[in-house]
């Protein structure tokens, strides 16, 4: 495939789990297991496909947009159907869909009453198309749609096959996010008519920015700021996720952690960032502000959470804490930290979510104290997996987790856009408050690991027959267990790609 | 005085027709009277017909100016054929059980829509009055069909009494007018207004009085008691029937007369009514979070859909040709959208619970295992209602912000974030629905759901329609770009 | 002649129309205070197209005040074919009692 | 053609493979992966000592810089993956490996029939990768990368018997505590880095470039200040200086190989090594300076202290190692680089010898407890001489490695002092009481170890071959590996010129002391003197003698003996015959005419001096240690523990409470507005003729 050429690769690979959660809809409820695999054929397809983007990718161009797409689609407002792929997008696009393939492996054995593979299966598909869409859209209305078609199947994926309080975490994630996006919207449109020029591409109206008067920029990126933080989420904005995360399906929270928190930092470096600098410039500090609040918070949460799940959740909020900081920064080794935390904490978060609904399915609880420490005795592979996913989690260098937070706080010292002259203590305060926040991180890791690995097992669970890591799950979890490592020890292999395509973006904010 | 025949073909083909249902319904005993309804639908496509080629044809005037066929007017009588054809497909089964006065009603029923066909076209006080009443008088039997029913009966009362009372208002308010300037022709009118006229009390209050029978169409607070009531104690099919095509009807006379002939004083009433839109939107979506009943429901999410529509009213400036352009554009495109989800809603209930009484949400339990497709066309129709991507619904909400975005203003900003906030309150009550049909178990006794052939279709067709229009827009959006208002003579 | 006086008189009747459309109990009263209301327009039409439009070649105001009688008549049909439904129904003819459906 | 220096990437790489292969294939392996394990450190060990070999003789060496970009980091900045190998990584790849491969040797025998001893030796093979990332680093981020890794194996193996809660605490502390100097450290490599890139560089984090920015002046003060300062932070926690050493003596609770090799060796010299990397940047300063050489010297003596009132072995020896890593840090303080990392040297072949005998003792009575020990001198002849030739090290006895190491940092305190700061004076003084203490410590533990009764409930036994074998040759390296900086050397090939760099030896080093150096004769500055010999005989009449050959010192060695001897003495009049308690008659009885005064002198010294210290003032340092400090450490935990319940109270309650909120309220208007539909048509009328009237006013009156 010529990068320049093959748009259609590109279009194919994104609607084809869409097209085939259809199809998956139209097969007859009773064949369960063939169900199952089909979706795995699907989202393996589709992978495969992704590969082959990857490998006819241009690195040495990854700065400019491949895979091209752009055809009008709604002539009366000016929307155009605009996908493309470039360094930038790739690494998250890529994860999507090996995400995706993932749960769908790991859903051919485990699967949430009530079951209802097919359902779930098509929800999961549609997901797909909708997030992994907002990756390559570069339109801003195409970008929309995709941003919010997420909302729907994770509604229902958490509403039927979640937790006990599903109903309150399902509809609250939806208004919640919702809430945001409308204003997102707004704020598109008041972009639209601001530039005059007649065009939501976003990289035209990168080009053309800045425009609009401070107050302008001031508003629109109030109202971005509004969509994406909660997304993000950003503290104070944060409160659906524990929620959402702790009810939600074992694979539901995997996507929600993995991907659908990066759809956020994912806009504003794409969207917010180069067209509205100057609001961004102003922003940059309070971003930065409630980043490091956030940091130390969710960190401070964990530490009495004792649902496992739950902690997990507020874990996400001091490592988006992270990749927020590094946006604040608005400089290039920040926006590389930021992509580069939001794929590893994709990752790993995932990988924690994945083990932790593998844990509930062994317990049947969350409830730390429940389960009571001992599993090194009693699931060893187990015990292992959680003590290196969870080092991982919590920034250990080496591994993927370390490179976005060390770069996040390396890029907050110096930042761009001329904020060192006026926020340089400022700057220098986050970054040694969000260094004590790794502390924190580190203090509720260990100890999570205190109280569920070590010791000896109780009583309770001697009796019963507990199963150490399932082939399935060692199928569908090894992938992220290898990027953990690799993105560790080779960081190149985002930071690089990145490159190009982050300098070509730092360039829109001036300063 | 020769007549412009083919500008009123499509009035002429379903008065026709109307007169062949009732003669039919004369003639035809026991369960040969169902085919008054494959009668009425045939005659109805051969008005779609009429109107296709009307659309080639537009701008043509007729009667001296009083009845003008542009792009404006020929897309409501699109709307409103569509909208007639889909209820009578929905009726059919419904009337046909229920051993209603199935002859009767559904010459009442193509009358309402001869009443609506007149409405976007008329350019004279009278011929809007004629029109209006033309809608309202055959409501008020069909609402009161089911004579021993005393919900229906009751509701036919209300409704009965407030629409005569806004009509009287209404009137009044003519009358006044045509005192002030000598004319009942809109364009007349507008010349009037646009001179020294304009700036009398009496005159703008006048404005206001007539503006006021709209209000009572299109169920506008405080103009809206009637509507739940009325929706909950009618016949399902009558009810869609007052929710979609009235309400646009309503919607038509008043475009045409706040656009036409009181476009001098936008600066008067539109701020009036931008303030009445935030005001039926946010009671509107209030009121619906409490509500059990899912007819009832639906009514107070058309108050509040009904005012977003009017947000574009409030944006109107005289002489602002741009602007009042792209508010004219917003509400039609909104009112398309909003007859494809709410027929489609109306449709589902009918499917699910077709008799009288209370219709209560907990019915809808478990939909998703007792009828798929009803349940899964009740999601997507509910998710476009609130605005979710990639249906239709979004891109009505998007056209109105749009039409605020062209000029924006202070109030326009206001109301527009009023439509943000409502938007999400709408969804809660939406999505308690949603999750009544797809996360509750279903009730023991619960039986699966047999919905009927014609039922079934005009779903699915809605229900793609839903998501078709949500993907490309485009084929609604972009043929209505064109629509305008031709001035008469 | 000045059409205030006519104006004033429909005015009034309009006036006491709306009240006894407001607080008249009697479904029956109630479908006559409407009568009154619409007849008051026509005074108001009829006034004004002969006080303050004397040489309008269509009479317009003369025209609708017909087209008024009309709707009038088929509308108090209506309403008294839902009364007697009504009153068939639940033995009532007050309009109070009317509220089954509410909220 | 290059030399054996560009396969420096060896050293590290040989024990990852092995902890890699160990971990897949150790336990099919006949000796459970041990094998490979010794195997491969061995190589790394006779690649170490090539290496070492070749930049001692061509001493001193240019630094031999070999770097790879590892990924951009954006902005043209790169971060670089690379090895940096001058005189100060041979050594400290000497150390680490000649270490790691006794332990590794040891452990055979030691953890013999352990469940998790694969497990073990894959851990004691990434701890040996860990610490030699972190030595061969050539930039600031490598060097983060094996310190962290350092201080995860150290959590791995602290906690190896996790069954046991206050080991998974102990373990836990370790982690925290060091993570907390890791806050400093990351900040501090952060904050010098961004003084670099303002200088235009485009690997930022790079060590050479660093120091020699630093050393030419380029970089503020205020950067070098702030940055040393923080970076120093993280050297405090990971080498246990005061106060945040208290994680130390809890990590004994890990195996006693662990011990002999991170607790003593090798990691907690990490933040030693680290801070001697950044010399050059530490010298600009001289706050900087004091700082550490007031941390140091509070370290090293309160750390001593506490020894004095342990029972247990291991605690005996963790507490003295605080000590020792207090000297290495004052010497740094008070400009004696070479001093300090020639003590790290010396000490990390003793301080294994003296952990890996404790071990001995401890597999022999299986009690960590002194008291229980007694008269094993018999039962274990081979522990017992070489336990004895690691504490007269420690002690400082002459001719031993320790003693050397030591006196040069006595000596460097002297010559700081004598170029005008107090801090030298500091050093000397409180170095040469806390020799004395260190002595006495370390005299009655051999005391109540090997002499008088047994009072172990066990038949004490000598250990095996394969445990003895280790302690013989870190014997003999406890004693010969002092001589490398002794007057047996040349003034061209000594340990100082080993380790000695450009940047140091000819760079501005000490800019701030420009008066104080020439009150020094040019002692200090610019002349390269930093080892103390040299510069004590330049004191001694032969002037400015650069890289002189070290010389005797016999002054200090009588002194130096002295206080050994009265230690030494006092030690064995409390000690020599087992627990005094227990029997302080066999004490008395001791006694002749001839020792009546020191037995006075002991009278007063015991009232005066072992009273106040052994029981008062350590017990005072061990409370605040462990109350205070500790306390607070626990208190913060505490607290932080009780806010984050709080937090998490105010997020449930108020933040989303106030989303909920926004929920309720508008279900309450719900509510009030729904009671507007009466279900009475003449009220809707009503309202709607109302409506209608405002309407039309409002119109009316609009113009």
């Amino acid at each position: 495939m010529d990068p320049n050429t093959a748009g259609w690769a590109l279009v194919v690979a994104l609607f084809l789990p869409l097209v085939g959660g259809g199809a998956l809809a139209l097969m007859p409820a009773a064949l369960d297991q063939q169900i199952r695999r089909a979706a795995v054929l699907i989202t393996g397809v589709s992978f495969a496909l992704v590969i082959a983007i990857t490998a006819t990718f241009d690195f040495g161009r990854s700065g400019e947009l491949q895979f091209v797409t752009d055809v009008p689609w709604i002539a009366a407002i000016d929307a155009r159907f605009f996908l493309a792929i470039d360094g930038i997008s790739l690494p998250l696009f890529f994860l999507t869909y090996l995400l995706t393939l993932l749960c769908a492996i790991y859903s051919l054995k485990v699967l949430p009453p009530p079951g209802k593979p097919k359902a779930f299966l098509a929800l999961m598909l549609m997901l797909q198309t909708g997030m992994a869409g907002t990756f390559v859209a570069f339109d801003l209305i195409l970008f929309f749609i995709f941003w919010e078609l997420v909302l729907v199947p994770m509604f229902f994926m958490i509403g039927i096959w979640g937790g006990p309080r599903r109903d309150y975490a399902s509809v609250k994630f939806f208004l919640y996010t919702l809430f945001g996006s409308v204003f997102m919207l707004v704020a598109f449109l008041a972009i639209y008519f601001q530039s005059g020029a007649q065009t939501w591409s976003i990289p035209e109206l990168s080009a053309l920015a800045p425009f609009g008067s401070t107050t302008f920029q001031t508003w629109a990126f109030l109202g971005i700021f509004l969509g994406f933080a909660i997304k993000v989420p950003m503290w104070p904005f944060h409160t659906w996720l524990p929620d959402a995360h702790t009810e939600a399906p074992t694979v539901g929270s995997v996507l929600l952690a993995g991907v659908l928190l990066k759809m956020g930092t994912y806009g504003f470096i794409r969207i917010a960032l180069p067209i509205l600098p100057e609001g961004a410039t102003r922003f940059a500090p309070i971003i930065g502000v409630l980043a490091v609040i956030g940091i130390i918070y969710g960190s401070l949460c964990c530490l009495a959470q004792t649902d496992i799940k739950r902690l997990i959740a507020f874990s996400s909020v001091g490592h988006m804490g992270f990749v927020m900081l590094g946006i604040a920064a608005m400089n290039a080794t920040g926006i590389q930290a930021a992509l580069f935390g939001n794929l590893a904490h994709g990752i790993i978060t995932g990988m924690l979510f994945f083990l932790a609904g593998s844990l509930h399915e062994r317990y049947h609880t969350r409830d730390i104290a429940t389960i009571g420490g001992g599993m090194l005795k009693l699931l060893p592979r187990y015990g292992v997996l959680l003590t290196y996913v969870a080092v991982a989690s919590l920034g250990l260098p080496g591994l993927a987790g370390f490179w976005g937070e060390f770069t996040a706080m390396w890029a907050a010292i110096s930042p761009g856009v001329g904020l060192a002259d006026s926020y340089q203590g400022l700057y220098l305060a986050l970054v040694v408050v969000a260094a004590l926040g790794t502390v924190l991180t580190a203090g509720y890791f260990l100890w999570l690991l205190q109280r569920v690995n070590l010791g000896d097992p109780p009583e309770r669970w001697s009796s019963g027959h507990l199963d150490d890591v399932m082939t399935i799950e060692w199928v569908s979890w090894a992938p992220l267990l290898v990027l953990i490592l690799a993105l560790g020890v080779y960081p190149r292999l985002v930071f690089g790609v990145q490159d190009a395509a982050v300098t070509n973006l730092v360039g829109f904010l001036g300063g | 005085m020769a007549i412009d025949w083919l500008a009123i073909a499509p009035e002429v083909a379903l008065t026709v027709t109307a007169l062949l249902v009732l003669a039919a319904d004369l003639a035809l005993r026991g369960d040969a009277k169902q085919l008054v309804n494959p009668l009425a639908m045939i005659g109805t496509v051969v008005a779609i017909v009429f109107a296709v080629v009307l659309w080639a044809e537009a701008p043509r005037v007729a009667f001296e100016g009083q009845y003008v066929v542009d792009s404006f007017a020929v897309a409501f009588k699109l709307l409103f054929l569509g909208t007639l054809l889909a209820i009578l497909a929905i009726s059919a089964r419904y009337f046909a059980e229920g051993r209603y006065f199935q002859g009767e009603y559904y010459f009442l029923l193509l009358t309402a829509f001869i009443g609506m066909l007149l409405m976007p076209s008329a350019r004279d006080l009278l011929v809007l009055f004629i029109a209006l009443e033309t809608v309202s008088v055959p409501a008020f039997v069909m609402v009161g069909m089911r004579k021993r029913d005393l919900y229906s009966s009751e509701a036919a009362l209300k409704f009965f009494l407030i629409g005569v009372l806004s009509a009287a208002l209404m009137l009044f308010g003519m009358s006044m007018v045509y005192g002030f300037t000598g004319t009942t022709r809109l364009e007349g009118i507008a010349q009037a207004l646009a001179g020294d006229a304009g700036s009398v009390p009496l005159l703008l209050g006048s404005v206001m009085l007539v503006i006021v029978g709209f209000g009572f169409k299109i169920s506008a607070v405080p103009f809206h008691f009637w509507a739940p009531d009325t929706y909950a104690g009618s016949p399902l099919p009558v009810a869609a029937m007052l929710a979609v095509a009235s309400k646009a009807a309503g919607f038509a006379g008043l475009l045409t007369i706040a656009f036409v002939a009181f476009e001098p004083v936008a600066d008067v009433w539109a701020p009036v009514l931008g303030v009445l839109a935030i005001l039926t939107m946010t009671l509107g979506n209030l009121v619906a979070l409490q509500q059990r009943d899912l007819i009832r429901l639906l009514a107070y999410s058309s108050i509040a859909q009904a005012g977003y529509m009017l947000i574009p009213f409030g944006l109107a400036r005289p002489g602002a040709e741009v602007v009042n352009q792209a508010a004219v554009r917003a509400v039609l495109f909104y009112l398309i959208a909003y007859a494809v989800m709410n027929v489609g809603a109306f449709a589902v209930a009918i499917g699910v619970n077709r008799r009288t009484g209370e219709r209560s949400i907990r019915d809808y339990a478990g939909l998703g295992t007792r009828s798929p497709l009803l349940a899964l066309a009740m999601t997507v129709f509910l998710l476009s209602l609130g605005g979710a991507p990639l249906t239709v619904g979004l891109w009505a909400k998007f056209a109105i912000i749009e039409a605020v975005a062209v000029e924006v203003t202070v109030f326009g900003l206001v109301m527009a974030s009023f439509l943000v906030v409502n938007s999400v309150i709408a969804f809660f009550y939406y999505l308690r629905v949603i999750r009544e049909i797809w996360f509750e178990p279903a009730a023991a006794e619960a039986p699966r759901l047999q919905p009927a052939l014609s039922l079934s279709v005009v779903v699915v067709v809605l229900m793609v329609g839903t998501i078709l229009l949500g993907v490309l827009p485009g084929l609604v959006a972009d043929p209505t770009v064109v629509t305008t208002f031709a001035t008469g003579g | 002649m000045s059409p205030l006086g006519p104006l004033l008189l429909a005015a009034l009747l309009f006036s006491i129309g709306v009240y006894g459309v407001i607080a008249r109990r009697n479904a029956v009263l109630v479908l006559m205070s409407v009568e009154l209301m619409l007849n008051a327009v026509n005074i108001n039409l009829v006034a004004f197209q002969n006080l303050l439009f004397p040489a309008e070649l269509a009479v317009s105001g003369q025209m609708f005040a017909l087209f008024i009688i009309g709707v009038a008549a088929a509308e108090v049909g209506v309403g008294l074919a839902i009364v007697f439904n009504l009153f068939r129904n639940r033995a009532t003819v007050n309009v109070d009692d009317v509220d089954l459906m509410r909220w | 053609m290059g030399t054996v220096l560009e396969y420096a990437w060896l050293v590290p790489v040989l024990p990852l493979v092995s902890a890699a292969l160990i971990a897949v294939f150790g336990k099919r392996l006949p000796w459970h992966g041990s094998e490979i394990g010794i195997a491969a450190v061995g190589l790394a060990m006779l690649l170490s000592i090539a290496i070492a070999w070749q930049t001692f003789v061509t001493s001193p060496v240019e630094p031999l810089e070999l770097a790879y970009d590892w990924a951009p980091l954006g902005g043209g900045t790169v971060l670089e993956l690379g090895m940096l190998v001058d005189g100060l990584t041979a050594m400290m790849f000497l150390l680490v490996t000649v270490v790691s491969l006794m332990v590794h040797i040891y452990s055979r025998e030691y953890m013999h029939g352990e469940v998790r001893f694969t497990y073990f030796y894959a851990m004691l093979s990434f701890f040996t990768f860990s610490m030699l990332l972190l030595v061969i680093a050539n930039n600031l981020v490598q060097a983060i990368l094996g310190w962290e890794l350092v201080g995860l194996s150290s959590y791995l193996l602290i906690g190896f018997y996790w069954e046991d809660k206050s080991n998974q605490d102990a373990g836990n502390k370790a982690f925290l505590t060091t993570k907390f100097g890791d806050v400093g450290l990351i900040v501090g490599a952060i904050v010098l880095a961004a003084g670099m890139l303002e200088l235009g560089s485009t690997t930022p984090f790079n060590l050479l470039e660093l120091n020699q920015a630093a050393a030419d002046g380029q970089l503020g003060q205020g950067t070098i200040v702030l940055g040393i300062l923080l970076i120093f932070l993280g050297c405090m926690s990971k080498s246990g200086q005061f106060p945040l050493h208290v994680w130390l003596p809890d990590a004994m609770a890990g195996p006693t190989p662990v011990s002999a090799l991170i607790h003593a060796a090798t990691m907690v010299t990490a933040g030693v090594f680290l801070l001697a990397r950044l010399f050059p940047v530490l010298a600009q300063s001289q706050t900087a300076m004091a700082v550490v050489a007031i941390v140091g010297v509070i370290t090293l003596f309160f750390g001593g202290l506490l020894a004095l009132v342990q029972d247990d072995i291991k605690k005996v020896l963790a507490y003295s190692t605080v000590s020792q890593l207090g000297y290495m840090i004052a010497a740094l303080g008070v400009g004696g680089y070479t001093a300090s990392i020639f003590h790290l040297f010396t000490h990390g072949f003793f301080k294994a010898l003296l952990f890996l005998g404790s071990g001995s003792l401890i597999h022999a009575v299986h009690s960590n407890n002194m008291s229980d020990m007694g008269g094993l001198r018999k039962a274990m002849p081979h522990t017992f001489w070489t336990f004895v030739i690691g504490s007269l090290a420690l002690a400082g006895f002459p001719l031993t490695a320790g003693f050397f190491s030591k006196d040069e940092i006595l000596i460097a305190g002297d010559i700081w002092a004598g170029a005008g700061f107090a801090t030298g004076n500091l050093v000397y003084w409180v170095g040469l009481a806390a020799a004395f203490v260190t002595s006495f410590y370390m005299a009655r533990a051999v005391f109540l170890i090997f002499f008088g009764e047994t009072r172990s409930h066990h038949a004490p036994h000598e250990s095996g071959r394969w445990m003895l074998a280790p302690l013989m040759v870190l014997a003999v390296l406890s004693i010969v590996s002092g001589y490398i900086f002794s007057p047996f050397w040349t003034a061209e090939q000594n340990f100082e010129t080993w380790t000695a760099t450009p940047i140091i030896d000819e760079e501005a080093t000490f800019p701030f002391a420009d008066h104080g150096a020439e009150a020094a004769g040019s002692a200090v500055q610019g002349e390269g003197v930093l080892a103390a010999a040299p510069t004590l005989a330049a004191e001694g009449g032969e002037l400015t003698i650069l890289h002189g050959a070290p010389t005797w010192h016999p002054d200090l060695l009588l002194i130096v003996l002295a206080v050994f001897g009265l230690a030494v003495v006092l030690a064995w009049r409390s000690y020599g015959h087992g627990l005094p308690e227990r029997d302080p008659t066999l004490h008395m009885g001791g006694l002749s005419t001839a020792l009546v005064n020191k037995y006075w002198l002991d009278d007063i010294g015991y009232r005066y001096i072992v009273v106040p210290v052994r029981d008062r003032w350590s017990a005072w340092a061990t409370w605040t240690s462990n109350v205070l400090i500790d306390g607070a450490v626990g208190g913060v935990g505490r607290a932080t523990k009780a806010l984050a319940v709080a937090t998490y109270d105010v997020d449930q309650r108020v933040i989303d409470g106030g989303v909920n909120g926004v929920a309720f309220s508008a279900a309450w208007w719900s509510e009030r507005l729904r009671r507007l539909q009466s279900g009475d048509v003449q009220r809707y009328a009503g309202a709607l003729v109302a409506g209608v009237v405002v309407l039309v006013l409002a119109v009316a009156l609009a113009r």
